[in-house]
């Protein structure tokens, strides 16, 4: 995809919450604080509403790394969903190993809606640790990897 | 047994003498067994700093990797010594690339630091790892009614600020109740003796020394007990200069932490190097009845 | 002198591993000089001498003696509200007026440390007696007798011991040294 | 390709036009998204001015639009004024899409070429997913008429009363036995110097008397339900052991009550109560408290001379803790602030040096009605001091402690230097960092403690001592300080000294915060919804903050903060319902398999089983739209209306549409 010459630029799909995370975005912007621009968020309501086949559909669609957050635990503005976040985030863990993805490309990060600074950070961080590990290769992204698997890990 | 790599630091050869032997004394009582890292080098001190800040982080580490090597825990009795290596281990811990220089230097001498082993001072391995009630137990001479003047000086407690209280710590206190003695309680505990100033800016030196000894006698202590040879020379030493200094006539005795430890064990003042101070510590002899005559090792 | 690194950033960045904040945040609110045990005997309050690198005032600034009375005992430090290293930057003004050979004249410190180094990089460890030649020419009369009947009363006493010692591994430790820097190599 | 598409690209000024080139975005979207559906594609300097409004209306009227997209700021800030822009041209509100180009580009970008193409990455994610919106209509609930304010401290005061006169029922919860707050405890207020007590206790009558206020003194909010127009907070009634229909508040049990007790509340350990007590005279309600942890009665099982004594009867030791559960619409938090412990900065002798005092003392040493009559007197009760320093940013201003700054203490201090003045007559320090004055009348007060005298010196003190080094030192506290204007070192005995302690937040404003669903700053304050533009708002809708549990500040600013909540919540009575965002889960019955895996998945019970159909059903009123069963369902029965598997997943699609090289290739796939 980036050709060879440059620096190789990941393309990271972040999925925020719409009441912490996204918000911390949002202070991370008003604050000016800068961030490499590898990362693209997606809004939802709640990091409960990610469903497994999201993260498969970045990775086949040609997202090198994906980033999921939600808010801190204890602090969910659902009482309890972001729990239902992590427990899916470490299946996909999992799965992710079983299909050859180093685990590495996929990250939690709890931030509450006062955190920009600490959002902005970690972005930073994580870009650089996917940079380290290179594009992701994948013979030819599409479906026939995430369906199969989707009836496996949802739930 | 407990056992600890123990880096003396090149005072306790010289001017701190009795710190070493009351040291080795009040460890073997207390069933802590100190291995002397071989071939140690000085930690460079304050005064190495100035010349280059890398040197000397890189002096401290290879005494660090020779005890990681044993892997046992750093232990310090000269709180100069072991402020350089608590920080040395743990910015080295942080900085990858302080690290790497460190390494790459270390190489010469085949050795390699990682920063695993734990860096203690000599105090805290007594307070913490022996503990007191152990020490309690082992007191058969308790200094009834000594009004020790605990004195902390910089380097033990600072620049960290993750230990207890940086400002008003008590753990000194604590270890001097527990071996009978009356610890006081006084604002200069933690002030700062001059350090190696006596050398570099002899009158500055002097008013910080006179400063504690006033805050020390305004509060009636019998002795002042240290846990630095720097601090007990600066306290001691020039107590004769201060004097002249200031028209003062300050004459009490310091002593380290570890001989009066020993005295309240039982152990003999000659084994403990009492007797060698340049202010008597006879007014301490007192301490010392029954006082085993025989020592067993 | 554009594009010279200014004298500010310049100590800034000898602050090799201190992990305290940049003196661009100090408030100049005086907790460190309000702290500092030696400050009556500095031409400028620690906190002064902010405020001058910050206006790049370099030559003001190596010829005070504040930085070499620093006694190095943290107490800045641990209290300064901005969470600046004080003490820290005080040895990397020490640092930078050796490597530049600008100090005052007539101070003891840089000679000391000069030859303190010297002498553990020498031997490996440091020896009370070579250093005190070091200082001593700088000493007044009067100070060098009283120095004289200390080292006397330390030998009496078995605290001071008449022959420096040297470690084993003393070659590899001086190359161990050499791999970093020239400063201080073994004359 | 039915959907006819307009993208709109907003300049916001150089907000988003100075980093990213919003002419080539616009452009690009155009072309290359023609296949989309994209029909039209402009940049405008101004979105969500008028004019750009209007541009976006005439299109989709002339355009015939059926979809739109504008990248500009956060949704969070404009997505109402769009979606209300394609309202008035008939479109419905929700088939517009706000993405934002600013907040999470243009502001946080610096390389221009990435920014653009990530921009342009960003809307092409925005027109995959807008295709796949559907026409809503927001969910009306009514509102209930009630308030519920927590805390009676004057910010709370001032809401309840607000809103009370407005005619609407209040229930005020205080933790404390009396409302009042720290005004009560102040005895001068700056910088106009009026009695705190006096201005403030007519209103805590109007607030016991008021027929539309239910005051609920010595309570604590325990649990709280529902969202926004239909809250049911449960609260817990602690026992006072007294009668309160019957109790006249004559005050006879205190009087013949055997128990002292030191006051470490309200007389902040400088004064003593009883057992029984109010904690102090103008207390609201005029009902006293037995404090069961002291008293003899507790403690040796004897006593009960206030039962005896009492006239009524209305003692009760055996009353226990209820519980009553209220129903209100809105919610107004005036939860206060803790004092900073300065205990915490051993350096400064409070706890060990007898005559250091900290501010909340020292008002209390110079109250009229406080321990000593308002005679400021050293710890002996007796000697008046000759000297006193005052210590400003104490616990404020320091990364090691907090590192705000607490807004009251210069002015608090300042009136506290002349208080002193005024009172004894003795020479005063100010030791300060800077003098923040920013208000009506502040900086003519500062000017007047200079005129009279005050000695001020700027430096942060370091530390306080007794050890004396010169005989002008002995038996004085000893400030040590660097005077900065002077670059000297300076050591300045007096007799007393006052540290103005800063403004934290409450200890448990986390919980607080937890159990009303909002969220704390990284220092504990309540976060409100803008920082500038809506500062009592938060982010959970119905719920609203006010006074110093948003952040310090002073006596004038929480009145008008606490006006400011009871105004919004008023608007919101006066809609009489509220709109709601429609996003709710709904279950397709034909594919539910009826495996109630969702059932345990949902943390508001909101979704029922149907044994009989053997289908789950979600009740909309309860659903609060987290997704999380339209994630969890195996089947993929259910689907959430407004972030659908297809929205998100062609969002997604839109987003990796480009890579971020720094040349912004169009990738082939």
């Amino acid at each position: 995809m980036t050709e060879e010459t440059k620096p190789f630029e990941p393309v990271v799909i972040g999925f925020t919450c719409n009441w912490c995370s996204y918000r911390a975005a949002d202070m991370a912007g008003t604050a000016r604080i800068k961030y490499a621009p590898n990362i693209r968020l997606i809004r939802l309501m709640c990091s409960g509403r990610l469903d497994p086949t999201f993260v498969f559909k970045a990775f086949a669609g040609g997202a090198d790394a994906v980033l999921i957050s939600g808010c801190h635990p204890g602090d969910c503005h659902y009482v309890e969903q972001n729990y239902k976040a992590l427990r899916r985030f470490h299946l996909l863990k999992r799965v992710l190993v079983q299909l050859g993805i180093e685990p590495g490309r996929l990250k939690l990060l709890w931030a509450s809606a006062a955190e920009g600074a600490i959002f902005a950070a970690e972005i930073n961080k994580f870009v650089e640790e996917v940079r380290a590990l290179g594009p992701l290769n994948w013979a030819q992204p599409g479906e026939l990897v995430s369906t199969p698997i989707m009836e496996e890990v949802t739930a | 047994m407990k056992q600890y790599a123990y880096y003396p630091g090149c005072s306790l050869e010289s001017l701190g003498k009795s710190y070493h032997v009351s040291t080795m004394e009040v460890a073997c009582a207390l069933g802590v067994e100190l291995n002397e890292i071989e071939d140690w080098n000085c930690c460079g001190a304050t005064a190495y700093f100035p010349v280059d800040e890398l040197l000397a982080y890189i002096l401290t580490a290879r005494n660090l990797a020779k005890a990681e090597k044993t892997g046992l825990d750093f232990v310090a009795p000269c709180s100069a010594c072991y402020k350089n290596a608590y920080f040395t281990n743990s910015y080295l811990q942080k900085d990858a690339d302080l690290a790497e220089h460190i390494n790459y230097a270390l190489e010469a001498d085949n050795l390699h630091v990682s920063g695993t082993s734990k860096v203690r001072h000599l105090i805290e391995v007594f307070i913490n790892d022996v503990g007191f009630e152990e020490i309690k137990n082992k007191v058969t001479n308790p200094l009834k009614s000594l009004r020790v003047a605990p004195y902390y000086g910089c380097q033990i407690l600072r620049p960290r600020k993750d230990h207890e209280d940086v400002e008003n710590p008590q753990y000194f206190e604590g270890l001097l109740s527990t071996i009978g003695a009356d610890p006081i309680e006084y604002a200069s505990k933690t002030r700062c003796c001059g350090g190696s100033l006596i050398v570099t800016n002899r009158k500055a030196a002097l008013d910080m020394v006179r400063i504690l000894l006033l805050d020390a006698v305004n509060h009636n202590a019998d002795v002042i007990a240290t846990t630095c040879p720097m601090c007990n020379v600066n306290l001691e030493v020039y107590q004769d200069q201060v004097n002249r200094e200031f028209g003062t006539q300050y004459s009490i005795p310091v002593m380290y932490f570890t001989q009066l430890m020993g005295l309240a064990l039982g152990i003999v003042p000659g084994h403990l190097g009492i007797g060698k101070e340049q202010i008597s510590g006879a007014s301490m002899l007192a301490f010392a009845q029954n006082t085993k005559q025989e020592r067993n090792l | 002198m554009v594009d010279e690194l200014s004298f500010s950033y310049e100590i800034a960045n000898l602050m090799y591993a201190s992990h305290g904040e940049p003196i661009t945040n100090c408030l100049q609110c005086g907790t460190c000089s309000g702290t500092c045990p030696a400050v009556e005997f500095m031409e400028h309050t620690p906190r002064l001498i902010i405020g001058m690198i910050r206006a790049d005032l370099k030559k003001e600034v190596l010829s005070s003696n504040t930085y070499w009375t620093c006694a190095s005992c943290f107490h800045c430090t641990v209290r300064c509200p901005a969470e600046i290293d004080i003490a820290d930057m005080m040895y990397a003004l020490k640092r930078y007026s050796m490597w530049k050979g600008q100090f005052q004249e007539g101070l003891i410190g840089p000679d000391f440390s000069e030859a303190f180094v010297k002498m553990i990089v020498n031997s490996g460890r440091s020896f009370e007696p070579l250093l005190a030649a070091t200082y001593l020419p700088k000493f007044s009369a009067r100070n060098i007798i009283q120095e004289g009947l200390i080292a006397t009363g330390l030998v009496l006493s078995g605290k001071m011991p008449l022959l420096p010692k040297k470690i084993k591994g003393l070659k590899k430790f001086q190359q161990m040294v050499r791999r970093i820097i020239p400063i201080g190599a073994p004359s | 390709m039915s959907e006819r598409i307009g993208v709109y690209v907003c300049h916001c000024g150089t907000n988003i036009a100075g980093i990213v080139d919003v002419a080539d975005v616009s452009k690009w979207a155009g072309e290359k998204l023609a296949d989309n559906g994209v029909v039209i594609s402009r940049d405008y300097k101004f979105m969500c001015s008028s004019l750009g409004q209007e541009l976006i209306q005439k299109d989709i009227k002339e355009q015939k639009l059926t979809r739109v997209v504008v990248a500009a700021c956060s949704p969070h800030l404009h997505e109402k004024t769009f979606r209300n822009a394609c309202k008035g041209a008939d479109l419905n509100p929700y088939l517009c899409e706000l993405v934002s180009i600013r907040e999470q580009d243009s502001w946080v970008h610096t390389d221009k070429v990435a920014a653009t193409a990530k921009a342009k990455a960003i809307v092409s994610g925005g027109v995959a997913r807008v295709i796949h919106h559907e026409e809503l209509e927001p969910l009306r609930v009514p509102i209930h008429p009630a308030t519920l304010v927590v805390g009676g401290g004057i910010a709370g005061i001032q809401a309840a009363l607000e809103i009370a006169d407005a005619g609407f029922r209040v229930y005020l919860v205080e933790r404390e036995p009396s409302i009042g707050g720290h005004m009560a405890q102040f005895d001068k207020t700056f910088p106009t110097l009026d009695c705190s007590a006096c201005i403030l206790t007519p209103k805590m009558v109007d607030v016991g008397n008021h027929p539309n206020i239910t005051l609920l003194t010595w309570s604590e909010v325990q649990k709280v339900d529902g969202y926004v127009g239909n809250f049911t907070v449960t609260i817990k009634k602690k026992p006072r052991y007294i009668k309160t229909e019957d109790c006249t508040g004559c005050g006879i049990c205190w009087e013949k009550c055997p128990k002292k007790v030191v006051d470490n509340v309200f007389e902040a350990g400088m004064g003593n109560r009883k057992a029984v007590y109010v904690p102090f005279p103008q207390a609201v309600p005029k009902y006293p408290v037995i404090d069961d942890v002291n008293c003899t009665y507790y403690l040796k099982g004897t006593c009960k001379a206030c039962e005896k004594f009492c006239p009524t009867n209305a003692i009760d030791f055996n009353q226990k803790a209820e519980e009553v559960t209220v129903e209100v619409g809105n919610i107004i938090l005036a939860t206060g602030y803790d004092l900073f412990d300065a205990k915490r900065i051993p350096q400064y002798g409070y706890g060990k040096l007898a005559n250091v005092f900290s501010n909340l003392e020292f008002e209390r040493l110079c109250n009229a009605a406080g321990p000593t009559g308002g005679n400021i007197v050293l710890r002996d009760g007796k000697s008046t001091p000759k000297t006193v320093g005052i210590v400003h940013c104490v616990g404020s201003r320091d990364k090691n402690y907090n590192a705000y700054c607490s807004a009251i203490c210069c002015m608090q201090s300042l009136k506290f230097a002349h208080l002193v003045r005024e009172r004894t007559g003795a020479e005063v320090y100010n030791f300060y960092i800077d003098i923040r004055t920013p208000s009506k009348g502040y900086e003519e007060f500062y000017q007047r403690l200079l005129e009279e005298g005050t000695r001020f010196v700027r430096g942060k003190v370091a530390e306080v001592t007794n050890v004396a080094r010169i005989p002008e030192e002995e038996g004085k506290l000893i400030i040590q300080v660097e005077d900065t204007l002077i670059g000297k070192q300076r050591r300045i005995p007096v007799d007393m000294v006052i540290l103005s302690s800063g403004m934290q937040a409450r200890h448990d404003s986390k919980d607080v915060a937890k159990l009303f669903g909002i969220s704390c700053s990284a220092d504990d304050w309540y976060i409100e919804r803008h920082p500038k533009l809506d500062p009592v708002a938060t982010m959970t809708e119905g719920i609203y903050i006010a006074g110093c549990a948003q952040g310090p500040k002073d006596i004038p600013a929480s009145v008008v903060q606490g006006a400011a909540a009871a105004a919004r919540v008023l608007g919101k009575i006066q809609q009489k319902e509220i709109a709601l965002e429609p996003v709710r889960a709904t279950i397709n019955e034909d594919q539910c398999s009826g495996c109630r895996i969702c059932n345990n998945l949902c943390p508001f019970n909101a979704i029922l089983f149907h044994e009989d159909k053997m289908v789950s059903e979600v009740n909309l009123a309860l659903c609060q739209g987290c997704g999380t069963c339209v994630a969890g369902c195996p089947a993929g029965a259910i689907s959430g209306t407004g972030f659908s598997n297809e929205q998100i997943q062609s969002q997604l699609d839109g987003l990796l549409l480009l890579n971020i090289s720094h040349e912004a290739v169009l990738v082939d796939r």
